[in-house]
């Protein structure tokens, strides 16, 4: 049941960093909090967590004309169409749903962090408790009532929006515009385009645990394109050539005889 | 505010200045951002780069506590340069009065001032007037004594050079923000103000605020959609509290509290009730004795007569020319002198200046009374670090409160719009609503003086205090209709030319109507209209329309006073009442009428000579001030150094500090201006995650993970010197105390050069307490002294000095 | 086309006691066996309530589980002019302030002088001595006239601070009757 | 002498019969459950194991016990699976399992193509366990190194999977005979003198050898 496809812009230009988002997440979906400590930053938790799924990262950076800038990104699942996570999770927790974006459904999850480092963004995150993997779904609950997932909808200054895909691509390209020229669209360039867009102030190799050109790792296309059916294949050629063999050249008698009886 | 924060999006440039309204008022940058969108310029002058700054067209560093110099540079700059809305100041303020030949200024110091005293005598702070009492004035503003040549005689010492000394602020940034703010002194062009506490907090808190006051009325910007000076006010219903007057100098509605010298109700009447003979001017305050005496009538009821004197003899009166400020108030209970307090919803041992100060009074009380949500420092002080319990004698209340989404009532915010909210749910346990708290402790009082009698127990007695419902519990509605105003007898009033009865018992359908004979009631004059006389609760509203596009919602709750959204609003028209700006057009005199936002009332605009009347009504003179008599330091604000600061000598004057302030001289208030032990200049503030003291936001898993100890910025440079490193434990020391903190490490904090040397700035957050979470630190008010603003007793916790070691 | 912020959180006209909206249960997801939140927010009661921190006076929606009573969500009021439905990290966070919290007070408690812990009491002893000593310590110290021999009438010490964080009718509560008992120390958050 | 009891040797010990079937019979369910992890479409492995979860740790724990009979039959083996020069010239004749030939080097216990079995289970075994331990705790490796895991993993099971069909069918049908010597331990003289003549002669040369 293909439906339209939706996409989260997020502008990082407008972004003031409020945190709004990275409640309303936990509040929606009910996540608890951890203790943390402070490590000289405004950002914390310090990252991803199973109960954090999206996180603004604070960064301090100083531009090539001197100019200093304090970057804020929103990071979360950025539910990319080829996703890494889905072709190698086991269990099928981990699903594209409708609206193009990725779902999970725990009940499904058996845990076995694959997901994990097959993520080229890095987002999903593992609960030692309930030995499940967690991450943003895009709010679909939400998105099937028609409703702004729980970031989008408390985003003081319109820096998160949701809408259709083609809509919301143009959107993007009308904001470079109006920046001049002095933003970076990212997000519909790789991956088969992700559903979570970003409009950067800065080259994307300028932000923490940004990947400037993310893609399915190799080793995960080597694995699931080449491994995984060629095991099927190599053990059925293998046992074909047997049997084969079995009925061209017969088995390998043992000469009963040679010795003959004491 | 004047104006509210959906109309920050009309402004053409964006002055963000003693605020972080991206941290502090991320709502309020919802629309400044749409500003932006639009085109907007927003610019940030802060002594620190925050969110604010990093979403904003550019900041401006400046050292703390040096508002005043930075915009007496920009008035300046504004006239020198003839970048001023000639018409609206010539018509709309009293720029072209003859001020007082006896006036003077000199070093510092405005004439009358009394060095005994601290204060001023301010008889020659006045205006010259023609025989009828009506002002002199030359529109000209050519006249040497008119209040535009002393203002800008005034400012003339206010020099680039002198003013970026110091400020700190580099010239060129100077000039770009005096350019690109004073372009919206173009008739089609708005430019609006932001300010928080970051103008509040210091000794010079008021004037900082008049000083931009000045450029906006110079800059013809007040009364305007996308104008005025707007206070993003820091608590959800600090305007309602403020409105309602939980404050010593004023009763609800602003109305002055009694002082010991006016002993009957005729000599309050006639002090408070100002006189014009000037027939333009409107002197709306001239209703004065219908709002007194209506709010006596809601204090006393029946036994409010005018043979009593609506019982104007049972208020207490305070002493002439004393406060009893929170400053005030701490000093006295550390003195021994309060033996008992209530505390609702705050946690002064947290959030007051001078913490060892402030813990030190609590333990001298014999009773304390708080109320919460959640426990806080204040209840429990008496276990607090360095407190041992079998010392203290104080006993303690600790009374469960309802949380805002467990109770129905209304909140003002900051923008003046009344919002009405519902009962979610009932408290949990034994929590009840602060209002029930009130009614039911005010009703045991009450049955302990009428079984036992006692001094004064008629104000007691008499007290109206009949808002609760069948079951005992308070009825909200009750009370708001009591704050509206009730008909306390059968009236007979004209309305629309058409005379009609107002029955008694009926509700007051807006303030125009009081009366000060005892037949109407009303227990807070501004908030008369939020009902309709058919029992409508207007501030329960929730309609969408917008018939401007600007974003008046008028339909949407209730906005005092009468439903105004903008106030002064005449003065966004010219004086035959055509919008100086069509683009934004909020109101306009058209075929005998106004029509757009409620104006500042129904007369005609002032070119009419016959009924025609000034815009700001208010005002005794119907005129804005740019010569403001009324504040404590002087007519025309001047810039003093902050109780402590880096310099020992104020470059401008030999007036180092605020010569009007009140210094406080307990053995715990020691002060350290200019000392080599305390070389670097500190300010205080919150973040997005916490909520002033902290105390409801730190029991708070989610905002306490993102923001769970006390910290302190310090610029890479500092931290170079003094060898501390991103993340480290350091110690934040003042005269009076020191904080325990992590050293955050930025490059969003930077030297200062003032009066040719480095100056290092340094800040904490102060929303930290010892209570909970238990390894967060405590509180930053260690740091900060027992001093306030001369006018408002604003404490000073944005500008005092600290030094900062490793630990 | 954007998702707009208004959506099945509409409001009708009439808020408040009256405000549940329909039972309009969609059918359940086949990935869903139980109720979804946003079907549960559907067969909620909403009140509408504003944000208790700064005073941008935004907008919120408590969802109220009909068979537990409790509210089980808290967002942003899409149709609140001010903030339509956004809401700032403290704001998003106001379930927190909910009995959910296991730090919200409860109980009346007590310390007696000079004791090292807290008492739990009930109302109405509270209410009773706080009056006592309301009255004891007034009629000690009541100031009917001044050095000057004019009357005025105060208490001097006893003071009151707060509350900025209440609702007008309470504020307006307080101040009267701090005047009836003649408080002249009188303060609250305006300042600090 | 019971070695010639009706003609029959004893090729195996109990030892490594056990080792053989601990090893063949964890491979076996790991390969199993394995398909069962990889294969969506092979749903039925789960079901049958009480759900993929279950099934992960039934994978897990039986890796765990090919892992630790891996070293055993390693250390047990190896010997007797090192090369010889003779193995070339036996692997140039493909055993003699794919045209006919005449001048196969005479063998000792293990031929060159059993010996080759042998380094390949050793060899992939180490890389399929160790890429299983990273497997089974990511978190705890760099991610390079745990996303080259699973596609280790994945190869590893791909060799021993073929392999093991292989080694099936030579130690079952393909080589009649054979499969005694991993159950009752016996094979007959004249399978021994087929297979693994060297070892017999010197065997018999030596009676203390049971």
């Amino acid at each position: 049941m293909k439906k339209t496809e939706y996409i989260k812009l997020i502008d990082t230009t407008k972004c003031t960093a409020c945190r709004g988002c990275q409640v309303a997440c936990k509040q929606w979906n009910e996540m608890p909090a951890m203790r943390t400590r402070n490590f000289g930053s405004y950002q914390n938790p310090p990252d991803l967590q199973w109960n954090t799924w999206t996180l603004i990262r604070f960064q301090e950076h100083v531009d090539k004309n001197g100019d200093f800038k304090w970057l804020f990104r929103k990071d979360g699942c950025m539910h990319c169409t080829e996703a890494a996570c889905i072709k190698v999770c086991p269990s099928g927790a981990l699903y594209h749903t409708e609206y193009g974006t990725v779902g999970i459904n725990q009940k499904l999850c058996i845990g076995c962090k694959a997901c994990i480092s097959a993520c080229p963004f890095d987002i999903p995150r593992f609960n030692q408790q309930t030995e499940k993997i967690y991450k943003c779904d895009l709010c679909y609950d939400r998105l099937k009532d028609g409703q702004q997932p729980a970031c989008a909808l408390s985003c003081p200054t319109g820096a998160i929006t949701v809408g259709e895909r083609e809509a919301m691509i143009d959107k993007a390209y009308g904001r470079l515009d109006q920046l001049e020229g002095k933003g970076i669209v990212y997000g519909d360039k790789f991956v088969g385009g992700t559903h979570v867009m970003y409009i950067l102030s800065e080259d994307p190799a300028v932000y923490d645990k940004l990947p400037v050109k993310p893609r399915i790792p190799a080793s995960v296309i080597l694995w699931k394109n080449l491994f995984k059916p060629f095991t099927l294949i190599g053990m059925g050629a293998v046992a074909g050539m047997a049997a084969l063999h079995y009925l061209i050249k017969g088995p390998h008698e043992v000469h009963e005889n040679k010795e003959g009886d004491e | 505010m004047t104006n509210h924060y959906i109309d920050l999006k009309n402004s053409d440039v964006i002055l963000i200045m003693g605020s972080n309204a991206a941290e502090h008022h991320p709502l309020a940058f919802k629309w400044i951002m749409r500003a932006k969108d639009a085109g907007a310029r927003v610019i940030h002058v802060d002594p620190r780069y925050t969110r604010t700054s990093a979403r904003c067209d550019y900041h401006v560093p400046i050292r703390s506590g040096t508002d005043i110099a930075f915009l007496g540079g920009m008035i300046k700059y504004i006239i020198e340069g003839n970048k001023f809305f000639r018409d609206y100041v010539v018509n709309y303020t009293n720029a072209s009065f003859l001020v007082n030949p006896d006036f003077s200024f000199e070093d510092g110091l405005f004439s009358g001032y009394d060095a005994q005293k601290r204060s001023y005598n301010k008889e020659t702070w006045t205006f010259q007037k023609d025989g009828n009492g009506i002002p002199l004035k030359d529109p000209t503003l050519k006249h040497p004594q008119c209040v535009f040549q002393l203002l800008k005689q005034h400012y003339s010492r206010y020099t680039l050079d002198k003013v970026s000394s110091i400020t700190g602020v580099s010239k060129e940034n100077l000039l770009k923000v005096y350019e690109e703010y004073s372009a919206t002194g173009a008739p089609d062009k708005a430019g609006t103000e932001c300010y928080a506490l970051g103008w509040t907090h210091h000794t010079s808190g008021s004037q900082n605020i008049r000083t931009m006051s000045i450029i906006q009325l110079l800059l013809g910007n007040m009364g305007i959609a996308g104008g005025g000076i707007n206070a993003l006010r820091g608590e959800p219903n600090v305007q309602g509290s403020t409105d309602h007057c939980i404050l010593y100098g004023n009763l609800p509605g602003y109305l002055k509290m009694p002082t010991a010298s006016l002993a009957t109700l005729e000599q309050y009447l006639t002090k408070n009730t100002p006189t014009s003979s000037d027939p333009q001017s409107a002197n709306y305050y001239q209703n004065y004795p219908n709002f007194f005496v209506s709010w006596l009538k809601s204090l006393y009821g029946d036994a409010a007569t005018p043979e009593n004197g609506f019982g104007y003899s049972w208020l207490p009166k305070l002493e002439d020319g004393k406060h009893y400020s929170q400053l005030h108030l701490f000093d006295r209970m550390y003195e021994g002198a309060i033996k008992g307090l209530f505390a609702y919803g705050t946690d002064p041992a947290v959030s007051s200046p001078n913490t060892k100060k402030t813990r030190k009074a609590l333990e001298k009380l014999d009773w304390l009374v708080c109320a919460n949500i959640f426990d806080n420092e204040t209840a429990s002080f008496w276990f607090g670090p360095g407190v041992d319990p079998k010392q203290v004698k104080t006993e303690v209340f600790l009374l469960p409160a309802a949380a805002t989404m467990e109770k129905e009532g209304s909140q003002s915010n900051s923008g003046r719009w009344v919002q009405w909210k519902y009962k979610a749910v009932t408290p949990p346990g034994d929590a009840i609503s602060c209002g029930d708290i009130q009614i039911r402790m005010m009703d045991a009082i009450k049955a302990l003086y009428a079984k036992e009698g006692g001094p004064s127990a008629e104000p007691i007695l008499n007290l109206k205090w009949n808002y609760k419902d069948i079951d005992g519990n308070m009825d909200v509605l009750k009370v708001s209709k009591q704050i509206n105003g009730y008909w306390e007898a059968d009236v007979e009033v004209t309305e629309n030319g058409a005379k009609k009865i107002m029955n008694k018992g009926g509700l007051v359908p807006t303030f125009g109507m009081l009366r000060s004979d005892g037949t109407t009631s009303c227990g807070n004059w501004i908030m008369s209209g939020s009902f309709g006389a058919d029992g409508e609760n207007k501030m329960a509203r929730r309609g969408k329309e917008d018939p401007t596009g600007l974003g008046l919602y008028p339909n949407w709750s209730f906005v005092w006073p009468v439903n105004r959204r903008i106030i002064y609003n005449r003065a966004s028209c010219d004086i035959n009442g055509k919008p100086y700006n069509p683009k934004r057009n909020i109101l306009e005199w058209k075929d005998g009428k106004w029509v757009g936002d409620v104006p500042d009332g129904p007369w005609p605009p002032m070119a009419d000579k016959e009924k025609g009347k000034y815009p700001f009504i208010m005002k005794v003179d119907g005129v804005a001030s740019l010569f403001g008599p009324a504040m404590a330091e002087g007519p025309f604000p001047e810039h003093y150094e902050p109780l402590e600061g880096p310099l020992a000598k104020n470059p401008l004057s030999s007036q180092l500090i605020n010569p009007t302030i009140e210094l406080f001289s307990s053995d715990l208030d020691q002060v350290a201006n200019a000392s080599d032990k305390f070389p670097y200049v500190c300010t205080t503030y919150s973040c997005t995650e916490h909520w002033c003291s902290g105390a409801l936001t730190r029991w708070q898993a989610w905002l306490l993970e993102m923001q769970p100890e006390l910290y302190v910025e310090i610029s890479e440079e500092l931290a170079r010197e003094l060898e501390i490193a991103n993340g480290s434990k350091v110690k934040v020391s003042s005269a009076r105390g020191e904080a325990a903190c992590i050293a955050m490490v930025t490059k969003r904090f930077k030297p200062f050069t003032i009066e040719g040397r480095t100056v290092h700035q340094v800040g904490l957050p102060f929303n930290y307490g010892w209570l909970y979470p238990e390894d967060g630190s405590d509180s930053t008010n260690f740091l900060t002294p027992t001093v306030g603003d001369a006018n408002t007793f604003c404490p000073e916790y944005k500008a005092f000095m600290v030094n900062v070691t490793r630990r | 086309m954007e998702l707009t912020r208004r959506g099945f959180l509409k409001l009708s006209g009439a808020v408040g006691a009256s405000s549940a909206l329909g039972l309009n249960f969609k059918p359940v997801n086949a990935y869903a066996a139980e109720l979804s939140k946003s079907n549960r927010i559907k067969s909620s009661k909403q009140y509408t309530t504003i944000c208790a921190y700064c005073s941008c006076g935004c907008g919120l929606i408590c969802s109220v589980d009909n068979l537990t009573g409790k509210i089980f969500n808290i967002e942003g009021d899409p149709e609140n002019p001010i903030n339509e439905g956004a809401l700032c990290a403290k704001g998003a966070g106001f379930f927190d302030l909910t009995e959910a919290n296991k730090h919200r007070l409860t109980k009346v408690r007590y310390r007696a002088p000079y004791s090292d812990k807290w008492e739990e009491k009930d109302w109405d002893w509270a209410f009773s001595r706080i009056a006592r000593l309301v009255k004891d310590t007034r009629d000690k110290d009541f100031v009917t006239t001044n050095a000057q021999g004019r009357l005025v009438n105060r208490t001097e010490s006893i003071a009151h601070l707060g509350s900025s964080n209440i609702d007008n009718e309470e504020c307006w509560l307080i101040s009267q009757s701090v005047r009836a008992m003649g408080l002249v120390y009188i303060d609250h958050q305006a300042r600090v | 002498m019971s070695g010639k009891i009706l003609n029959m040797v004893r090729v195996t010990d109990p030892i490594e019969r056990i080792a053989h079937w601990l090893l063949a019979g964890s491979c076996l369910f790991c390969l199993f459950t394995g398909l069962g992890l990889m294969f969506r479409s092979w749903d039925f492995i789960p079901a049958l194991l009480g759900g993929l979860y279950a099934t992960k740790w039934m994978h897990i724990f039986s890796g765990v016990v090919f892992a630790f009979t891996l070293i055993y039959a390693f250390m047990m083996w190896k010997k007797d699976c090192a090369f010889e020069p003779d193995d070339a010239k036996w692997i140039a004749q493909g055993g003699g399992y794919l045209w006919k030939t005449n001048n196969l080097p005479p063998v000792y216990k293990y031929n060159a193509g059993q010996k080759l079995f042998f380094w390949f289970v050793v060899v992939f075994g180490v890389l399929i366990v160790l890429s299983g331990l990273v497997i089974w705790n990511p978190l705890v490796f760099p991610t390079a190194v745990a996303r080259w895991s699973y596609a280790l993993h994945a190869l590893s099971a791909l060799v021993i999977g073929s392999f093991f069909v292989v080694h099936l069918y030579l130690g079952t049908i393909g080589n009649p005979g054979t499969f005694q010597a991993m159950t009752t331990g016996w094979c007959s003289k004249a399978w021994c003198e087929t297979h693994c003549p060297r070892w017999l002669a010197e065997r018999e040369k030596d009676p203390s050898e049971s």
